[in-house]
């Protein structure tokens, strides 16, 4: 495969927040949490905090760096639900058809016709706010999507030779589900869980600022960016970093994702003798 | 002196992003307080300046030996925005439609201080006993007991309807009341507009033609537009507070008023730790109040030293608040056999000022002393829900604490429920005795003296987190003139006194 | 002669076409297959042929056990094949294995030849390294491939190459019936010689018995023993490859033989076309000429094949 | 002797690989059309035919290009040719058909105006007489009832009938060349012999020269009068037809002509196998280094 | 057709009832009530004999299965309720809000048309070059910024910078206040426009029947006018009801930073007070506008690609 501009710099912009999240113990100059000092606050950019400090006097670079994990879990973790959910229900309806299937597809429509951003404001509200809320929250709203690819691809990969030779070969169904349908589907789901993984953060971010995201003290960007809109004026590098790691986090994951998708839509090269 | 007719005032509305109902009397949301200014008038209003009710819709009252009887001469030449002339009887109409258990509206817990309110609440009664029509201009009501009618009689769930209205249902779409100004338009979501009434029975007013009461939610944005000259008038949060103090352009036009809320961490008895005094205690040590206040809540609010604020007439000005002092605080902690710290949750809504903010400000000052703070973040309605039904460790909240200090107390008495408003189920028999003496007192400045020994035993007990009594500001543009610092509630102003000077961009002349 | 191996007796299959009504749920019927019953001895090459779309796919299926018949029986050495009291899939898997179309789509692009060969054995027990090894060298070598290519996966292979890869998984369980589903018709010319050829080898060395499914006649001829003409889910004529390409009767088949286009009949115009042969057995009537379509949504119009000569049949109107 | 229609002269072709350097695809292919003659293309997948066609029409994508011969029609070089003149002869003077008539069809579209079109880009009538003449395009081509199937859409007619849609399209100006780029291979074989005598009457009561590439010889000995074998973006062997079946030179076409089973054979000869190319060349790479060109060809001959 | 249309609304139904059924479960285990979200601001002490008539008289008291029941019969007959907090019929307020919100989501989606589509057309037709890089590069930045984040952002440079435009609100429903707000709106059907009709154009213009057209020796311009707009017509028809459909359930966000009196603020007002009624009524509203766009974009559909009709 080969992969265009977009994805390696898509793959670069993921693999900061990745490192940003995994390293920030160790990379982090303070606690994210602990380390107020209120004598310091909303100090600009300087040699110790590098983007300055917020209201509470935490330094916002330590809670850049610890949102980064905080996104990533939540893109993760909401798309890997996610991708469980839609890649079950759309490959065992793909697969058995039937009135499983007209079940699924009418979940599906139904999932699909409530904006993701309205369902998760239900489920939010329902599970209070915080992290593992919004997991589920993130995590229940967008699968439609995944559960129609993974749907139309088991159908067109259910005709493919290798489907039905298993099956002739004894194969049972949730062997061939598994083993014939699901890798070969995988690239197609990969592509929309990057993107999702872009839209979770946006939508964690649009949550908090609707104040039904992950609250304090976790360090989320997206609560950070809501808590610092009022400090535009006053304090503005406490608005512009975490606008800005959202921003870049999300174009990489986009832009991973599209290339992704570049270069696995001119399916498998065949090589000839 | 100087007061400029005409205009249009462009004003906020800043406690949410529509309006309930123009039906004010079926509203207990501060938001609709701002159309009720307009609109309507009640028996009693709140007199800023001397920072207490006052008489409105009648030029005076005579009232009995007892406390009981109140006679009041109602005003002559009040007349409603549909023509018809304020008499007895559209009191009588109001409070009886206000304590309708059918209605069940917010208003008929003060309609309850009058005499036989509570059988016609209960439905035992057609009439209420207590409301009597001496003739079209005279009202007489009897109370339950030698109460301050003004309080209850002065809110925006006891403004007076005119009687002669058929269908009730339209005022919730066309309101009609006796105030400064009609009704125009509602643009539900955005905006309610109304216009200068030409027969206000008071003389020369109002000076404004008109005023748009626009719907503006988000700080951010009320700033920006603001700032824009698209408002006229702005609440400010702490951080909008620092901003404009430090620009020449809006210094100068801010209004501040302590208001009369305490901001505090209530804690549940029922949670071992808790039940000591000491821990209570050590946390108000703990914690440095001034500097959360100085720092994130950038001056616009007064550290608290007691439960009545510093606008209540009972407030104890040489009561010190509890001391920052982290030693004594371990000290207590030790003492009460907590050496080694313990753990608990604060439910917290997303509130800036008495949110989970604060909660994350006072988590490492606690931190240092051993005790581990969690906020435990809540919508503001679950908020309400988990304090009222005592689902909680500790609460952050923000209470009304005035301006009627008797009123603000009565929580703290061991009769009130958990659920009304004794939150941490506050028990104390010193406490109540002092209360009830106050109750019977007639004497208002003995009556407060009583209050605020009992305020003091409240704050050497520490049932709450003792944080700060709030201070309401307001930017406002340099043309407009006759905003009053109200306490109770600085949004709310009287719409009748305010006027604009030729300095306003043409849009509002 | 040899008891049959597999009897197919009046399969039916029919689809449920949804669509129709105001709200989609009418549903029509597509008779796929309507009542073919046909024997298979061991050894034998048995072709299906037919215009496409007439039912030899979702014959060849039912006989897999992928595609479940609306009616009739398949009998494998005197055992149901399919409906109840039928084997499950990993018993049929020994009996019978087919051979997909097209190369490119019948192998996973993501297992190796070595897992696309194994798994199967070690699913029917077979778990010794060596044991599966040895099967798997063997049958690479039985295909015309080297043991060293097993660890390629297929995008590795030449079209040609997977289907030699793709025979081999059908002959890994050592099946008695290979379903052969136009196994060269997507291959290049030059290539499908080869195919051809070691299909014959295979059916000689192993035994096997064939049914393969084509619509070139040519490939057709040069393998089966018998031939089926399959018509619109019915078949119009059956015998022997001979009785069929030297005989034959039914206009259908007559239309498709003059049809194939063969450069010794093109450039010979005397073998072209057979004199239209209006004698009919008994004087009686084909059920249609095979020009145009029958409705395939109704049931079809009763008929019988008639013996016309032994083993060759033909299909004619019913008389009743 | 008359001059040839199409002249295709050492055509060189390749992609374009960075900014210089080419991966030749066709190497100095040679041939002739004469006007009325249909002459067949055939060769293994990859070998070149397409885009020999679509070097012809001028319509190679992008990172294909022509690097060196000429393509002369009716004696003018078509590579030289400004892009709006090669236009007026695309379609108007040289005509293709396609493989997939399901994909060659704009499927949003009536075949009625599809055909239209043709019209009204070459011969300037309006719609309305344009749409008049599809139908008439449509019955020639043997459509029943042309009136009513110029107003379907390609999907509500069987891949037969759409190729001839496309023959109606390729034929309505009357071309003098007509390429047909292995347009039978989806069809059924009863379908696929009527669309081949339609194509075969046609052009032969037009006098259209035919490019006919397949890779399939029985279709092509029934269409072609001379046959260009191509193997690996080499024109290997040219001969007549009959010539070239009696008596293959080439060892490529040696084999393609013994990989066929032809009818008839087994009676005579019993199952026997098939002649495998591999197996009687050990090294494919010798097969472009000889070539057999009939003497015919103006420059017949050399390799 | 007319089978096809009815059938198409037809299938609106048991979405809808299943959509119904689902939020009055989710909100039937919302924590908080309306009730005691009246003292959530702090403003006043609970008054515990209000709460208990509040929710007598909602009702709230009664068995679960009682008041779905009694759910489900008020929605048979389209009757969506009255809201907690302002004894109002659900349906005039979401009327009220309708109009708003309605102006919001088609200006937005008229900007994201207007811009995006020919951005998108004119990308594919020149793939690589600088106004396609540009392009592209714009759209996914525009898919990677929180709504809110921009719409500030927007605030601040337009308002009050440049001074422009009004920052806020709907003022008197005048096209300059819609300015701001539709824009922020637009940009991600704007972006994900642009990314499909590049991607449709691209498509089209690969497929065989282009080369078909070129073939008839058709100049570049006619092949897009006659084959090509048609058909990236259809792909770009879905996108733009999948957006158009969800826009205005998306747009809580933005009615809440502009102060916009769309039914998007109504929700989340209701929802923070638990006006139940009117949550479970604007989503359902929100629902229904999003599958009759759906099912309005499927017959548009079916009118551009007579394929669809025929099965
Ligand atoms: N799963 C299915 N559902 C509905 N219809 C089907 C299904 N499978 C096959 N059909 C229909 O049944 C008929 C016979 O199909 P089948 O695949 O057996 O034809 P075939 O003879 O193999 O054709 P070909 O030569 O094109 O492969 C066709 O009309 C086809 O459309
Ligand atoms: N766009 C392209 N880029 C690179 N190589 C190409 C391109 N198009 C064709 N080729 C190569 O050119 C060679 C000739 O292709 P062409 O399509 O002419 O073959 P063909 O003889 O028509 O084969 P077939 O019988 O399969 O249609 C092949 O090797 C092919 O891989
Ligand atoms: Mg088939
Ligand atoms: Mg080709
Ligand atoms: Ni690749």
């Amino acid at each position: 495969m080969r992969f265009g501009f977009n994805f390696w710099l898509g793959a670069s912009l993921t693999a900061l927040v990745i490192l940003a999240g995994v390293l920030a113990p160790w990379i982090a100059p303070f606690d994210p949490v602990l380390d107020a000092d209120l004598m310091s606050s909303e100090l600009p950019p300087d040699a110790t905090f590098w983007f300055g400090t917020d209201g509470q006097g935490r330094d916002v670079y330590t809670r850049i760096l610890y949102g980064a994990q905080i996104s990533l879990t939540v893109g993760i973790v909401s798309q890997v639900i996610n991708s469980v959910i839609g890649v079950t229900l759309g490959m065992t309806a793909g697969y058995w058809g039937g009135w499983w299937d007209d079940l699924v597809n009418g979940l599906t429509n139904v999932m699909l016709a409530i904006p993701s951003l309205i369902f998760a404001l239900a489920v939010m509200a329902v599970l209070g706010p915080g992290l593992p809320s919004l997991l589920v929250a993130l995590g229940l709203t967008n699968w439609s999507w995944t559960c129609r690819i993974a749907r139309s691809s088991t159908l067109s990969l259910k005709s493919q030779g290798y489907v039905q030779a298993a099956q002739t070969l004894g194969y049972g169904d949730l062997r061939i589900m598994f083993t014939q349908i699901l890798p070969n589907m995988m690239g197609p789901i990969l592509v929309m869980a990057t993107l999702g993984m872009g839209s979770a953060v946006l939508s964690e971010a649009a949550l908090s600022f609707l104040g039904l995201g992950i609250q304090p003290p976790f360090p989320s960007w997206g609560s950070m960016l809501t808590d610092a809109r009022q400090l535009i004026q006053l304090a503005p590098w406490v608005a512009i970093f975490p606008g800005l790691a959202i921003f870049l986090s999300v174009l990489g994951f986009n832009l991973l994702g599209d290339g992704l998708r570049d270069s696995l839509d001119p399916h498998m090269r065949t090589r000839k003798p | 002196a100087g007061e400029r007719q005409g205009g249009t005032l462009v004003f906020t509305a800043p406690y949410g992003s529509s309006f309930a109902t123009l039906d004010v009397q079926a509203s207990p949301n501060t938001q609709e307080e701002f159309i009720t200014q307009a609109i309507h008038r009640a028996l009693y209003s709140w007199d800023s300046i001397q920072n207490k009710p006052v008489l409105e819709l009648a030029d005076s009252e005579d009232v009995s030996e007892d406390g009981t009887v109140h006679t009041y001469r109602l005003r002559k030449n009040a007349v409603f925005h549909n023509g018809k002339p304020l008499t007895a009887d559209d009191f009588i109409y109001s409070y009886k439609r206000i304590a309708n258990p059918k209605n069940a509206f917010p208003g008929a817990s003060f309609i309850a201080n009058i005499k036989g309110a509570d059988d016609y609440i209960a439905g035992k009664a057609e009439e209420i006993s207590g409301l009597r029509k001496i003739d079209d201009n005279t009202l007489e009501i009897t109370y339950t007991g030698p109460i301050n009618p003004g309080f209850p009689l002065m809110q925006n769930t006891t403004v007076i309807y005119p009687s002669n209205v058929e269908d009730e249902s339209s005022f919730g779409k066309s309101p009609v009341g006796l105030g400064a100004f009609t009704f125009k338009e509602h643009v539900p979501g955005s905006q309610v507009v109304v216009e200068k009434f030409d027969k206000y029975y008071e003389e020369g007013k109002p000076y404004l033609d008109r005023i748009n009461i626009v719907l503006m939610a988000e700080d951010a944005a009320r700033d920006v537009a603001f700032r824009n000259k698209e408002i006229d008038v702005s609440i400010l949060g702490p951080t909008q507070y620092q901003a404009y103090q430090g620009e020449d352009a809006l210094k100068d036009h801010l209004l501040e008023v302590a208001e009369v809320y305490t901001r505090n961490i209530g804690f549940n008895p029922a949670f071992e730790p808790f039940k000591d005094k000491r821990v209570r205690q050590a946390i108000n040590h703990a914690i440095n109040a001034p500097l959360i206040i100085e720092r994130l809540v950038k001056n616009k609010a007064y550290p608290a030293s007691g439960w009545l604020p510093i606008s209540s007439p009972a407030f104890d000005k040489d009561k010190p608040a509890y001391a920052f002092d982290p030693e004594k605080a371990k000290a207590l902690l030790a003492e009460a056999g907590y050496a080694d710290g313990f753990e608990f949750e604060v439910t917290a809504s997303p509130n800036e000022s008495w949110g989970v903010p604060i909660v994350e400000a006072i988590l490492p000052m606690l931190q240092k002393v051993g005790i581990t703070v969690k906020p435990k973040p809540v919508e503001s309605s679950a908020l309400g829900e988990a304090v009222t039904t005592n689902n909680f460790q500790a609460f952050i909240w923000s209470n009304l604490s005035g301006p009627d200090p008797l009123n603000a107390l009565r929580c703290y008495h061991s009769k009130t429920a958990q659920s009304a408003c004794n939150y941490t189920s506050y028990a104390s028999p010193e406490f109540d005795k002092l209360y009830d003496t106050a109750q019977q007192e007639r004497n208002p400045a003995k009556q407060n003296d009583l209050l605020r020994q009992a305020n003091n035993i409240v704050q050497d007990d520490a049932p709450v987190w003792f944080f700060n009594y709030n201070k309401a500001v307001m930017a406002y543009q340099p043309w407009i003139h006759g905003l009053v610092p109200n306490a109770t509630e600085l949004a709310v102003q009287p719409y009748d006194e305010i006027w604009i000077d030729e300095t306003a961009p043409d849009s509002r002349k | 002669m040899t008891a049959p191996l597999l009897q197919v007796d009046d399969l039916h299959v029919r689809f449920p076409i949804s669509g129709g009504g105001l709200f989609g749920t009418g549903r029509r019927m597509l008779h796929a297959v309507n009542g073919i019953s046909f024997d298979l001895a061991k050894g034998e090459c048995l072709s299906i042929v037919g215009e496409s779309g007439c039912g030899k796919s979702t014959t060849a299926l039912s006989i897999l056990g992928l595609q479940e018949p609306t009616e009739g029986t398949i009998r494998y050495r005197g055992q149901p094949l399919a409906g109840p009291g039928a084997p499950g899939r990993m018993q049929r898997a020994k009996a019978v294995q087919m051979v997909f179309q097209d190369p490119y789509a019948s192998l996973n692009p993501r297992q190796c030849v070595r897992t696309s060969l194994a798994a199967p054995l070690k699913l029917h027990g077979i778990t010794a390294a060596s044991e599966i090894e040895g099967r798997i060298e063997a049958m690479l070598k039985n295909v015309g491939l080297t043991p060293e290519q097993a660890r390629r996966y297929p995008h590795e292979f030449s079209g040609g190459q997977r289907q030699r890869i793709g025979i081999a998984r059908a002959l890994i369980l050592e099946p008695e019936i290979v379903v052969l589903d136009e196994p060269v018709s997507a291959l290049d010319v030059s290539i499908r010689a080869q195919i051809i050829n070691l299909l014959l080898d295979l059916q000689e060395k192993l035994g096997l018995s064939y049914i393969m499914i084509s619509h070139d006649l040519s490939v057709v001829e040069h393998m089966s023993d018998r031939v089926l003409v399959m018509f619109f889910g019915e078949v119009v004529e059956e015998g022997g490859w001979r009785q069929i390409f030297e005989t034959p009767t039914h206009p259908y088949t007559r239309r498709l033989i003059a049809a194939i286009p063969d450069p010794d009949a093109a450039l010979n115009p005397v073998a072209a076309a057979f004199a239209p042969d209006a004698t009919l057995p008994d004087g009686r009537r084909f059920v249609s000429d095979g020009s145009a379509a029958p409705d395939v949504f109704k049931p079809p119009v009763p008929s019988a094949l008639v013996e016309i000569a032994p083993g060759h049949r033909v299909r004619l109107a019913s008389t009743a | 002797m008359t001059a040839p229609l199409l002249d295709i002269r050492n055509l060189r072709l390749g992609v374009a690989l960075g900014r210089s350097v080419h991966h030749p695809l066709l190497k100095d292919v040679t041939f002739q059309i004469m006007p009325g003659e249909a002459y067949g293309l055939v060769g293994e997948s990859g070998s070149g035919k397409s885009i020999t066609s679509l070097a012809v029409m001028g319509l190679l994508k992008k990172p294909l290009a022509v690097t060196s011969g000429e393509i002369l029609f009716k004696g003018q070089n078509l590579l030289s040719r400004p892009k709006r003149e090669m236009r007026r002869l695309r379609g108007n003077r040289i005509a293709m058909i396609f493989q997939e008539p399901m994909t060659a069809l704009n499927p949003l579209s009536t075949v009625g105006r599809q055909i239209a079109e043709m019209f009204v880009l070459h011969q300037g009538r309006s719609w309305g007489e344009a749409e008049r003449l599809a139908v008439e395009a449509l019955g020639n081509v043997r459509v029943p009832n042309p009136d009513r199937r110029a107003k379907n859409y390609p999907h509500q007619m069987s891949g037969g009938l759409r190729q001839r849609v496309m023959i109606a399209m390729a034929l309505a100006c009357n071309p003098d060349l007509l390429i047909a780029d292995e347009p039978t291979t989806a069809l059924d074989v009863t379908v696929q012999a009527e669309v081949l005598r339609l194509i075969k009457e046609l052009c032969a009561a037009r006098g259209t020269a035919v490019l006919f590439i397949s890779h399939d010889l029985g279709v092509i000995a029934s269409i072609c009068q001379r046959v260009g074998v191509m193997y690996a973006g080499c024109l290997v062997e040219e001969n007549e037809t009959r010539a070239l079946f009696e008596n293959p030179r080439h060892a490529y076409t040696r084999g393609l002509l013994g990989a066929l089973p032809r009818l008839g054979s087994r009676s005579a000869h019993g199952r026997q196998r098939l002649v495998d190319i591999d197996s009687i060349i050990a090294d494919r790479s010798t097969l472009t280094e000889t070539r057999f060109i009939a003497p015919r060809g103006p420059e017949g001959g050399q390799p | 057709m007319l089978r096809f249309t009815l059938r198409r609304i037809f299938q609106i139904i048991p979405t809808v009832v299943v959509v119904a059924l689902l939020i009055f479960v989710i909100f039937s285990v919302v924590p908080g009530t309306f009730a005691a979200s009246l003292f959530a601001d702090g403003k006043r002490a609970a008054d515990p004999q209000m709460i208990a008539r509040l929710n007598e008289e909602f009702g709230l008291n009664k068995p679960l299965l009682e008041r779905f029941v009694a759910y489900v019969t008020d929605l048979a007959q389209f009757d969506l309720g009255t809201s907690f907090r302002t004894r109002q019929p659900v349906i005039d307020l979401i009327n009220d809000r309708m109009g708003a919100s309605l102006q919001l989501a088609i200006a937005a989606m008229v900007f994201a048309l207007v811009v995006g589509v020919p951005l998108g057309f004119l990308a594919a037709l020149r793939p690589g070059s600088v106004l396609d890089t540009v392009t592209m590069i714009g759209a996914v930045s525009g898919l990677s910024m929180p709504q809110f984040w921009l719409g500030l952002l927007m605030m601040y440079l337009f308002a009050l910078q440049l001074n422009w435009l009004p920052s806020f609100g709907y003022g008197d429903g005048s096209f300059r206040n819609l300015i701001l707000p539709a824009v922020t709106l637009g940009v991600t059907p704007l972006a994900l426009l642009a990314r499909t009709t590049r991607a449709g154009v691209l498509d089209v213009l690969n497929a065989d029947f282009i080369r078909t057209a070129h073939s008839k020796g058709m100049s570049e311009a006619k092949v897009v006018r006659w084959h090509v707009a048609r058909n990236a017509l259809v792909l770009i028809v879905t996108t733009v009801g999948l957006q158009f459909g969800s826009l205005i359930g998306q747009a809580v966000v933005i009615e809440k930073l502009f102060a916009w009196p769309g039914i998007g603020s109504l929700l989340v007002d209701s929802v923070a007070i638990r006006d139940i009624p009117v949550v479970q009524g604007t989503i359902l509203v929100i629902v229904l506008w999003f599958l009759v766009i759906n099912t309005a974009v499927d017959l548009i559909y079916a009118a551009i690609d007579p394929r669809i009709k025929q099965e």
